[in-house]
């Protein structure tokens, strides 16, 4: 099994020189600490900002200066900064590579359910709507069960829908699954030392498994 | 010309009467307009419609007019760092509506570029889409759906920018930009405090972010405390 | 009669104070040099200009800084630069309180052609369709008979048209009118020395004349 | 970084063939990409369709290109400056598409915003309009009927700044500015050409009128000749 900083570290290899990404809240964020240092990659942040850099030194905090997760960031050389009509026009263009955020549920047709429980939790969706009906690569990381020790990669989904059959790739504390066009999860690999009869039953949707299915390499 | 330079926030915002529609540039508490916001805690201005991406805390930014009852409708993205807020709307004191945060800024910039609706994908097979027009288009290569969304109009539009001069010209600094200048463009009238306010023809023209055609009302504000939500630091080594 | 000058300066007074105006090609060109020097107001030029200056002195001329008539200008104290969209965008939004553009037919109910003769001048519309539909205020600068003594006050017009129902008030060289909502050019003021008899001769579409008709003040 | 920087005009159209779809930045002579206008001359790409507010005049500007018959189609909202164009387009030897300028701006807005149409009323009751949905709205207090436009999307957008970076941000100068910016995010391909190219870092973040993610490949252009249209002036007095 993957912890957090695993999950963060498997998905960083699906980042490519070049690359426009936009890294959600949670383990999202984990990410930018794994990519690989030969490669440059531009990271967007929704709020406003393409070169979004790490944390600024303590003391060195601006106000004025936050990610779209309100926490305080800095600016890499060559970043820019812009109003909220052309950072999410940028994303709806499909300017953006790649997008990695979290979920409460995903289906098997690609359905994901991000912001909402009924009666419970009303945070709002912020740019998650937008960001998965317009991305052209969705990648999502997530635990694969809730504490209730119940599968989160469902045959439908439960909960309200964040958007429709958008999610490409899902990356798991036990797996990679691929969204195949038929619907079902296709597992691409395994988590160290997690077996394939685990990821069955961690699996309530369609699992699919073909061939052999390699270890992850981390 | 016309004056557009006020004194204060009680000037500017002195024809602000209950049950109006008020836009609030910022994002969380990055760029918000805390003179505006303190005078119309002040005034006590009731029944307000506010549409911003977010709601404050529970004792920053809008959670202020929150507190106070101030407020009876928000337009948001997103509310999750106030307690108050969720407490408000669970219970159904306050009526809420969420919509995307990409849809929320495109909605603005139609009214600022006169044009009455737009399309987007987002919330497309959601409940956002309940009772909307659903569209396919075929663009940049694929044939998707899209869902009409109509301008947002606002009696007022509150920002904050940096800099300002009394042609009501603003520059934003950093990410304080976010909403402000889509919002500065959508009210009908707009009411713009800056940190720093100058003559005419101290600003680059190639630099202004908001054009003073879009702004009514300008004013100097003054101790701004710009709170900061999420103070992320890294060690030095 | 009126000469261009003339009918500039009678349009100048029709500006306020704190306006924001956009002076088409022509005739409107020539209202800037007419405006009142204790008022203070803001010319738009739609290739992308608030706070339009007067020409440049000789030798300061910067090929970068132009109208929408691509002559060279200055910019004003105050001023500001943006892009064709956002200049149209506050055109659009009716943020741009008064258009003055000069037509070569206008008809009784407000519709005006000026931007096409065919199979004989194909220049375009450039900027004048977007004003004409948008504008809260047009007024129309130009001459009242083409040179073959025809008038171009007219019923309908016969040219392809522009906008429809959009003309506010017209200043020829003979007088000033008022398009009225049930239709009709209503007479406001006569050039100096310009009788009713020669201005009915010299309108085609409908006339309205109530009352006195005051002589133009300049 | 996948490098953006091309050594020239002929390196950054290298790939551009026969028939394509081209925006070109500008207004009248004003911001054009005179680099490679030029290099389209000398590669003699054929069958272009080009997407301009206007037709440069006779030996300047688009007007080379139509001088030597490689534009098949012109999409403008003024050619008013050129007579080779009015002589070819009469004589029907030339495809045109005239439509309201504001449109062709908004149209190139949409593509780089992801909107695939947007409403304007520009053009409603005309010939522009033939053939095009039309649709009511209340918007600003009125009652108005709009037209539908559909997004431009062109194969290669290529555009003229006055300062670019290494990661392709892009700041115009003064009304040099005019269309560039949006077609630049329209462009499937975009292509800068700058008077000052510098390495990263060196743009405020705040300036920036392009940010690089719409820019594929931009390069320092040489030569500028920047021809003046309409040379007004006043005298000294």
């Amino acid at each position: 099994m993957l912890d957090k900083n695993g999950i963060a570290k498997r998905i960083a290899r699906e980042i490519k020189d070049g690359m426009y990404v936009n890294l959600g809240i949670g383990i999202p964020t984990l990410v930018a600490n794994y990519i690989p240092e030969d490669i440059q990659v531009v990271l967007q942040s929704e709020n406003g900002i393409l070169g979004m850099g790490p944390f600024p030194y303590e003391g060195e905090e601006d106000p004025d200066l936050i990610n779209a997760g309100k926490q305080t960031v800095t600016l890499l050389k060559g970043a820019s900064i812009f109003d909220s009509a052309m950072s999410f026009g940028m994303i709806r263009a499909q300017k953006v590579d790649l997008t990695i955020l979290g979920a409460m549920e995903v289906s098997e047709n690609g359905d994901i359910a991000n912001w909402k429980i009924p009666g419970k939790m009303v945070k709002g969706m912020g740019g998650a709507m937008d960001l998965v009906a317009s991305a052209k690569n969705i990648i999502v990381a997530m635990q694969q069960v809730n504490k209730a020790g119940e599968s989160k990669l469902l045959p439908k989904c439960t909960l309200p829908l964040t958007g429709v059959r958008c999610v490409k790739k899902i990356v798991t504390e036990m797996g990679v699954y691929e969204i195949v066009p038929e619907g079902g999860f296709k597992l691409l690999e395994r988590a160290p030392g997690v077996s394939i009869e685990q990821i069955r039953k961690a699996t309530a949707g369609k699992l699919i498994v073909e061939g052999d299915i390699p270890e992850m390499v981390i | 010309m016309k004056n557009k330079v006020f004194k204060d926030a009680a000037e500017a915002l002195h024809d602000i009467k209950d049950n109006v529609t008020i836009m609030f540039g910022g994002f969380g508490l990055c760029g918000i307009p805390e003179n505006c916001i303190a005078e119309l805690v002040r005034k006590g201005t009731k029944g307000i419609t506010a549409i911003s991406n977010n709601a404050g805390v529970d004792d920053f930014g809008l959670g202020l007019l929150l507190k106070t009852r101030q407020i009876k409708k928000m337009i948001s993205s997103y509310v999750g760092e106030n307690d108050e807020f969720e407490r408000q709307m669970l219970s159904g004191e306050l009526e809420v509506e969420l919509i995307p945060q990409g849809t929320l800024a495109t909605r603005c910039l139609a009214a600022g570029y006169g044009m009455p609706a737009i399309f987007t994908p987002a919330g497309v097979g959601t409940e956002v889409a309940q009772g909307k027009e659903v569209r396919k288009f075929i663009f940049n290569g694929q044939e998707k759906e899209y869902l009409l969304e109509y301008a947002f109009e606002a009696d007022y539009a509150i920002v904050k920018a940096w800099k300002g001069d009394t042609m009501g010209n603003l520059i934003y600094r950093s990410t304080a930009r976010n909403f402000n200048p889509l919002m500065a463009m959508a009210g009908k009238i707009t009411i713009a405090e800056v940190e720093h306010l100058v003559p005419a023809g101290e600003l680059d023209p190639d630099q202004i972010h908001t054009p003073g055609i879009y702004v009514h009302r300008i004013f100097q504000g003054k101790n701004y405390e710009k709170r900061i939500e999420q103070r992320t630091v890294r060690k030095r080594n």
